[in-house]
């Protein structure tokens, strides 16, 4: 079999109409898994919002943070989401620029994912304030009291980075779907008639709309692409612009940015199972885009695993004594478990990727991806946590485990995305309809033509054994063009 | 700050951090302490409850790391082999350093602590949203956040009555520190303008320094050279600025030096090293 | 009321109007108040000249926190007083003071003050008004009463000045002997020595005079005598021309301790042995500076290096290095204090210890003579534990009809075994004087709240007069916060009145203080000006400088009949109840600052805690925050471990001041009392309580918690907070300059 | 830089355009001293109920009494000090001794108690603000006349003399300070008012 037919992510015979009856059937009569999900999710959110309303009420101390613990998981639960949120700017944005067909069928629900991983991540800054009320001093308007907020700090520069970033990859989104809000638009009924109406501003698939829509998509995908890697650059600068051992570390910003990557991938192997699950998505999500993305994550997991011991290196070899005590005291002191956790989950899980059985074994990707992801998260904690537990100063050093409330929304967080991802899904094609055509139109080409150039070579074959001579249908090198 | 008045004013912004760097100051209060005679005593501590309204957390809070006291007496203990401690405990009373290059002060996303004209770093508690940025970049941990509102029971009545009007009392969200007595910083400033005289050495008295039995916290300006504080300071060799090659300490064995000085911050307070006599 | 007349008409003229606790014109912090109309302001009836809102003004007094006098500056704004100062004037402190000074306005705004009196109702204490409550006393100890004067006792604190006369004069009025004067934490033994081997009960030690202080178990900058003082005086020792040397000996590392140079634990109870150890070693090298009878050197004899060593447990290198410090750097000042003296064999061995300072020159050089305040009466009458043990006894042999008390709590620090507050129950009628609702206080049939130090006059005599015989004055800084609580010395004059005497002249307290001191003979002031300057002098500086009587110091050898302790193999351990700077005997459990504090040493807050040696803690198998119960033959109490290198491996402390039963929200049910599993043991020659002279037993009870404390790391793990530099360099660096 | 938000434009305006149509109705506006730029907002206060109803009017327009002359702490401290009821018995016990207000007066003189006002100038408990300094700045070391004094106070406190309790006419917010203290030369240190 050729290489392209045994690559092919998806069964180029799918009829188009099929693709909008499947995609469509999948918004209306989701699995029953999917409503069970969305009640935990549900609950989970719930038992968020009780606990930061008594933590709003009462104040920070209700999360156990103390003097040394000034920040704790909010923060690491903030690095978290703006990591995770890296990964649909990658799939769709730089994926689609160097032209990878695969991410054709999983992008757009990595898409939705950046967008509320970053609601989500833009929401712990809010929470984690002593006076959330006074939230808006941090936004340069212009004030009464003519004063300014301060351009020095990196927390100012999160706020303009986090909602650009937000901003862009809602309205990234917003443009991908387009065309197929106008599909919805004319194979639905009643109130879902009028919304997809609304959202599909008038599409109406001419050659101009699609002209203007490429340029738009691709203009916006480059703007996104820096944007997303400025923004973990900057959420790094949270730390490495402080003086504090463990945080002011140079090699933050492409180690933050490729931690974003990997845990944005480990997130989308685990929606990916999920989603194929939920919504009878086989045909669609397939196994051999499960295998690219695989190999992708292995890639970036490679990468973070090297600099992340270059990391440790710098530390090792570096004249900081601060430093050193502290990678020492992570490895051994209270926080090891969580460290080596770090370590099993974040270096050592991705090898099981190299297998291809596994690969291609949706339960042991569900597991491996949700390891990942763990290793991620307490990556994001190990960099907060310990850092505080064990600075410059001994006399405040204190070990750090929060309380239920802390535990309770950083809980609930996953409740609020899974929420907002779920009901997106349900309301929105979680598979993109018109480039999944397109995949289709374009695989189905591709293997004509490949058959099509068998067929000459077997006739040329056949030709040449019979006598030589030439191709009769001239030259085939052309075919390809 | 328009562009022609940087390139107009270029080599003034340029100072030497020891002259104040780009900062106008009309003062710049600092404070000597000598950990020899500083006997541990905690009077400095109470005292600095009394003066600056600082809450009691009562036990729970305490333990969970929350309490409130700007100055703290640390106690270390030698590491040592031997049976006991026979060179007694070391204390050190902690504050905010009031450091000249503060790490605090430019991660502050609203500004609300920063470097006044007096050399102190200010913390502004009705500006501040609670980031806690300032204090997690505080290498002496010596930020105190408002976790919870402790007013509400710290003070039960008439105890309430002891509050001194002449500063905030905080609510929860805010963070605070050791201000090196602003208040009375400001009502010596005021009485001396009152009494149309300029402001001499001995004028400004901080709560702690008043308190101390054994006088061992001097408070002063160092940019009055007649200062006790500027004397300590110069004899014991202990420069404003960062420490660059040619303002290290002549003599090693000379008492003074900042905490963490190798960091870079500037801090306020030298302390004098504990003296032992090694021959007993 | 005539009295109210009278001390406005004071206030008056002192320049402080009528605004009381009403905040006049004032920003009373609040959180925010925008609103307009929400916040009232009330100006003053009457304007003063030189009270201004929104300005501080200082008034002098002196401090009523401990027995020590030092002299005050309360800031007063708007009619409330905010913040204590130690008053420059003061020879006593100079101007410094002492956690416990500070705390004092916690003790007068405490929410657990006494607002009104209260009458024994039914079992129960009950709101009664202050005519039924002066109706009754007079019912009970009034002419008409019957009650028999030798069956009246009166328990106080340390008392002195004018109220101690008044004391006096109400006990001599109804023909009663019996004033128990109880402080739980004294210097009774130590005094006994200095009368009988210098001839004074408080001499003089002149530590910036002193070039080593070598001191047994005396936490000088703690609880021993004068703690502001001794501190201030500290500071001159180490900053003199040569810096002095401090050598600490004790069972459990005081805050004194902590400053040592040099810092030893002995085998508790052993430290006379070890002063005589030193004593022979010195003698025997022909160092000593004053010739020592023969009979003396045959008893010393006995004390060679190595029956020392094994004795105390102190290398003969290191008793050796002392003695030799002490010769070579005389001259020196030799002290004993808690842990010594309150032994079986206390006297002995601080009469052991003072031996030190009589061979070696000490005194009359770093030991010197006191002025004594002119008029005995006024003197401090100091108090001890062997007052409480007579009162326990007198309680329990019935001899007490009535019994009133006053600034002291004995059923608070008495142990079980005294049945002290069984005791009780046998005297019929018991009035507390007091501010909080304290164990004693709550035991009693009436209780009469009186005004706090910062509401009441008064005058203080202090014990220990290291600079002139002054006497503390003690005035109002601002009026009554509780309309129902009068001053001590209004409720013991109006007692007076009762029977009538010379003391019906005077409407108040105030008055007779007044002319008390406006009266003064000659012989004690030297008066300058006319008699409201004088008064006016005394108001602004609130100390009255007097003439006072010094007699000189007469050292006198006694025998040394040193005996150590016996062992005891039930109860291994020694239990040290330790007292510090700021708890002092529990007194001050009721104040939130002080509750706070973290402890010098174990810097543990709010609570109670046990510090052991960590080899014995590896014995027990405890950690930090580990149970354990220290069980002596008179009961036990369970308590939390913290473990350092700062205490005799053998003795166990647990610190005095918390596992109150009563005593306000501060400190109800907070921690454990020591003092209450100690076993009735007398110092031999005193009769105080030997309090140090328990043994216990400690038992691991396998519970475990977090001890609530203050700071993380116990080490500094390499960074440079506290430098040490040995003190040759320091000699060298700033001394030669 | 002047920062005016749309409230403070929209009541500028309004006020602007009473002084301009209503000439004969409005009252002659107190001068602004000359050496003052001054501070700009203005603000409509609540009615706040006090126990006397102090006739400001009569007193500063009427009887021409100097602001300092009751006020009398505000050149010596932070705050300016409702004047001590004895001061107000010292004129009172002879004039207008029928009136009711005055009999409410002398009854509360007779029971030995001060009236309790209402704050109206009230500023939140973060902002230290001194009336001494003020003063100082621009009566005394401007040798501004003293009997005028009211023109400087008329700047925050609005026009006294036509109110009888005080109302508070002017925003004292924050910016309504901070735009006078950068034209005045007002110190720009936030410490110099919150702490």
């Amino acid at each position: 079999m050729s290489q392209v037919i045994q690559d092919k992510v998806i069964d180029e015979k799918l009829e188009w109409s099929r693709i909008n009856a499947d995609v469509i059937a999948s918004m209306q009569s989701p699995r029953r898994a999917y409503w069970v999900a969305l009640a935990v999710c549900i609950a989970m959110l719930f038992c968020a919002v009780a606990a930061e309303i008594y933590q709003y009420k009462y104040g920070m101390g209700s999360a156990g943070l103390n003097n040394p613990h000034m920040w704790d998981m909010y923060i690491a639960t903030f690095v978290f989401w703006i990591g995770m949120s890296h990964a649909g700017t990658l799939l769709s944005a730089i994926l689609h620029i160097i032209h990878a067909q695969w991410r054709k069928p999983i992008y757009r629900f990595a898409e939705a994912m950046t967008t509320f991983s970053l609601m989500t991540a833009g929401i712990f800054p809010m929470i984690h304030l002593g006076r959330v009320w006074n939230l808006y001093w941090v936004l340069p308007y212009v004030s009464d009291r003519g004063i300014w907020p301060n351009f020095r700090s990196p927390l100012v520069w999160d706020a303009f980075a986090i909602s650009t970033y937000l901003s862009s990859s809602a309205l990234f989104l917003f443009i991908g779907m387009i065309p197929d809000m106008a599909i919805l638009r004319d194979h639905t009924t009643g109130w879902r008639k009028k919304f997809y109406g609304i959202l599909c501003l008038g599409w109406r698939g001419d050659d101009r709309q699609w002209r203007n829509f490429r340029r738009t998509y691709m203009l916006l995908a480059c703007f996104l692409i820096p944007l997303a890697i400025s923004v973990h650059s900057i959420v790094s600068s949270d730390f490495a612009m402080s003086i504090m051992p463990g945080w002011h570390i140079t090699t933050f910003p492409p180690y933050f940015v490729a931690g974003a990557l990997y845990s944005g991938c480990a997130a989308i192997m685990t929606l990916f199972v999920a989603l194929r699950y939920f919504f009878r998505m086989e045909e669609y999500m397939t196994l051999n885009i499960m295998e690219k993305t695989c190999k992708l994550t292995f890639a970036i997991a490679m990468v973070w695993t090297y600099l992340n011991l270059i990391e440790f290196a710098a530390t090792w070899y570096g004249h900081n004594i601060y430093d050193k005590e502290l990678l020492i005291d992570k490895a051994t002191g209270p926080y090891a478990a969580v460290f080596w956790t770090m370590i099993f989950c974040g270096m050592v899980v991705p090898f099981t990727l190299c297998f291809q059985k596994l690969r291609r074994h949706m339960p042991s990707m569900l597991v491996v991806s949700i390891l990942l992801n763990l290793g991620m998260y307490v990556e994001r904690w190990m960099i907060v946590a310990p850092t505080l537990a064990m600075s410059h100063q001994p006399h405040q050093w204190d070990v750090l485990w929060g309380t239920v409330i802390q535990w309770a929304i950083v809980f609930g967080s996953f409740g609020w995305f899974g929420l907002l991802f779920l009901i997106f899904v349900k309301l929105f094609p979680c598979v993109s309809m018109y480039e999944v055509k397109e995949l289709c139109f374009h695989l189905k080409h591709e293997i004509e033509e490949e058959e099509h150039e068998k067929q000459h070579a077997a006739k040329a074959k056949a030709g040449a054994t019979a006598g030589g001579g030439a191709s009769p249908a001239g030259n085939p090198g052309l075919e390809g063009a | 700050m328009s562009l022609k008045n940087i390139l107009e004013n270029f080599s003034y912004y340029r100072r030497d951090a020891e002259a104040g760097g780009h900062h106008e100051y009309e003062h710049r209060f600092a404070m000597a302490i000598d950990l020899d005679i500083c006997t541990g005593c905690n009077a400095c501590s109470t005292a600095c409850y009394a003066e600056n309204n600082l809450p009691v957390v009562g036990k729970e809070r305490f333990e969970a790391g929350q309490a409130m006291h700007w100055l703290r007496v640390e106690r270390y203990w030698d590491e040592i082999e031997g049976d006991y401690p026979e060179q007694g405990a070391k204390m050190i009373p902690m504050m905010c350093q009031q450091c000249g290059a503060a790490t605090c002060e430019p991660v502050c996303p609203v500004a609300a602590t920063y470097h006044t004209p007096d050399g102190l770093n200010a913390q502004v508690y009705n500006r501040c949203i609670g980031s806690r940025y300032c204090s997690n970049n505080c290498p002496f941990r010596v930020r105190y956040f408002n976790f919870w509102s402790y007013y509400e029971d710290s003070w039960p009545e008439p105890l309430r009555m002891q509050l001194n009007p002449d500063l905030s009392v905080r609510d929860k969200g805010v963070m605070e520190k050791c201000t090196f007595c602003i208040q009375r910083i400001r009502n010596a400033k005021d009485k001396s303008q009152r009494e149309e005289r300029p402001l001499v050495d001995g004028d400004i008295i901080t709560a702690c320094a008043q308190a101390c039995p054994t006088d061992a916290i001097v408070f002063g300006d160092t940019m009055d050279p007649e200062s006790r504080v500027s004397k300590a300071w110069a004899k014991h060799q202990i420069h404003r600025g960062p420490v660059t090659a040619k303002k290290q300490k002549a003599d090693e064995e000379i008492r003074g030096y900042r905490v963490f000085d190798e960091l870079n911050v500037d801090p306020s307070v030298m302390y004098l090293e504990r003296v032992r006599d090694t021959e007993v | 009321m005539s009295v109210k007349v009278n001390r406005r008409k004071f206030l008056k003229m002192l320049g402080w109007g009528g605004a009381g606790t009403a905040l006049a014109g004032c920003d009373m912090p609040t959180t925010v108040t925008l609103e307009e109309g929400k916040e009232e302001v009330v100006s003053y009836l009457m304007p003063e000249e030189y009270v201004i809102p929104g300005i501080g003004v200082w008034y002098a007094s002196t401090c009523t926190q401990c027995e020590a006098g030092c002299g005050l500056h309360g800031r007063v704004r708007e009619g409330r007083v905010l913040k204590l100062e130690g008053s420059p004037d003061s020879p006593i402190n100079h101007g410094n003071t002492c956690m416990m000074g500070q705390s004092g306005v916690q003790s007068h705004y405490n929410p657990d003050r006494i607002t009104a009196p209260m009458m024994r109702k039914g079992g129960n204490l009950q709101a009664i008004s202050w005519e039924d409550a002066m109706a009754e006393l007079s019912k009970r100890v009034g002419p008409s009463s019957g009650v028999d004067g030798k069956r009246v006792g009166m328990v106080t604190g340390t008392i002195s000045g004018h109220q101690s006369v008044l004391v006096s004069e109400l006990l001599g009025q109804l023909g009663s002997k019996n004033h128990y004067v109880h402080e739980q934490i004294n210097t009774s033994v130590w005094r006994t020595v200095c009368r009988d081997m210098l001839g004074d009960e408080t001499p003089k030690l002149n530590f910036d005079k002193a070039r080593v202080v070598l001191s047994f178990g005396a936490d000088f900058m703690g609880v021993w005598g004068s703690p502001v003082h001794n501190m201030g005086e500290y500071a001159k020792f180490r900053k003199g021309a040569e810096r002095g040397t401090l050598v600490q000996i004790e069972p459990k590392m005081t805050m004194t301790g902590a400053n040592a140079d040099l810092w030893l634990p002995a085998n508790p109870g052993t430290e006379g042995a070890l002063a005589l150890g030193i004593a022979n070693f010195i003698i025997d090298r022909g160092w000593n500076l004053v010739d020592v009878p023969a009979r003396i050197r045959g008893t010393l004899k006995q004390y060679d290096l190595v029956t020392v060593e094994k004795v105390t447990g102190i290398e003969a290198e290191k008793i050796k290095r002392i003695a030799s410090l002490l010769s070579e750097r005389s001259p020196s000042l030799v002290l004993a204090g808690a842990s010594v003296e309150n032994q079986e064999n206390g006297y002995d061995s601080v009469a052991a210890i003072m031996l030190l300072n009589l061979i070696m020159g000490n005194v009359g050089n770093t030991i010197g003579a006191t002025a004594k305040f002119a008029e005995a009466s006024m003197q401090a009458k100091q108090g001890g534990t062997k007052d409480l043990l007579l009162l326990a006894k007198a309680l329990s042999d019935k001899k007490l009809d009535v019994l009133l008390t006053y600034n002291t709590n004995p059923v608070f620090t008495a142990p079980d075994v005294l049945q002290v507050q069984a005791g009780l129950a046998n005297v019929g009628f018991k009035v507390a004087f007091s501010m909080f609702p304290d164990e004693t206080t709550l035991s009693a049939d009436l209780v009469l709240p009186i005004h706090s130090g910062m509401e009441d006059w008064g005058t203080h005599v202090a014990a220990y007069q290291p600079e002139g015989a002054v006497m503390g004055f003690q005035q109002p800084l601002m009026e009554p916060i509780h309309k129902d609580t009068r001053g001590f010395g209004d409720i013991m004059l109006s007692l007076l009145k009762l029977r009538g005497s010379d003391f019906a002249k005077f409407d108040d307290y105030y008055s007779y203080i007044q002319t008390s001191l406006l009266n003064m003979p000659s012989s004690i002031v030297t008066s300058t000006g006319s008699k409201e300057e004088t008064w006016n002098g005394i108001l602004q500086n609130g100390i009255v400088k007097t003439k006072g009587t010094t007699t000189p110091l007469v050292p006198k050898l006694v025998d040394v009949r040193y005996k150590p302790a016996a062992n005891n193999s039930e109860y291994p351990m020694h239990l040290v109840p330790s007292a510090r700077l700021g708890m002092w005997d529990g007194r001050h459990a009721n104040i939130p600052w002080i509750q706070e504090a973290p402890d010098q040493i174990a810097k543990v807050v709010w609570g109670s805690w046990a510090e052991l040696h960590p080899k014995k803690a590896a014995e027990l198998g405890v950690k930090n925050g580990d149970y354990v119960r220290v069980t002596s033959a008179s009961g036990s109490v369970e308590t939390q471990v913290y473990v350092h290198k700062g205490i005799h491996p053998d003795a166990i402390a647990v610190p005095v001041g918390q596992g109150h039963e009563e005593y306000g929200r501060y400190a109800k049910g907070r921690g454990v009392n020591p003092l209450k599993i100690l076993n009735p043991i007398m110092e031999k020659r005193t009769g105080e309580l030997a309090t140090y002279a328990t043994r216990v037993k400690v038992t691991s009870v396998h519970k475990t918690g977090r001890l609530v404390k203050m700071g993380g790391s116990e080490v500094q793990v390499g960074r440079k907070f506290v430098r040490t530099i040995s003190s040759s360099v320091f000699q060298r660096t700033e001394k030669e300059v | 830089m002047k920062i005016v938000t749309l409230k403070q434009l929209v009541s500028m305006s309004l006020f602007a355009l009473a002084v301009v149509l209503l000439p004969a109705t409005s009252f002659a506006e107190l001068p602004v001293p000359s050496h003052i730029t001054p501070p700009v907002g203005e603000h409509v206060g609540e009615d706040v109920p006090q126990p006397i109803e102090f006739p400001h009017n009569r007193h500063v327009k009427d009887m021409k009494i100097n602001c300092m002359y009751c006020h009398t702490y505000a050149r010596r401290s932070k705050v300016a000090g409702i004047p001590p009821t004895s001061k107000c018995m010292g004129c009172h016990k002879m004039i207008a001794t029928e009136k009711p207000r005055i009999q409410k007066l002398t009854e509360y003189w007779e029971k030995g108690e001060s009236p309790r006002w209402k704050k109206v100038h009230d500023v939140p408990d973060y902002v230290h603000f001194t009336h001494e300094k003020h003063i100082k700045k621009f009566v005394f070391d401007a040798d501004f006349p003293v009997e005028d004094v009211q023109q400087v106070c008329g700047l925050c406190h609005g026009e006294v003399r036509e109110m009888t309790v005080a109302e508070k006419k002017k925003p004292l917010n924050m910016g309504f300070c901070q735009r006078c203290h950068e034209a005045n030369g007002g110190p720009g240190d936030c410490w110099k008012c919150h702490k």
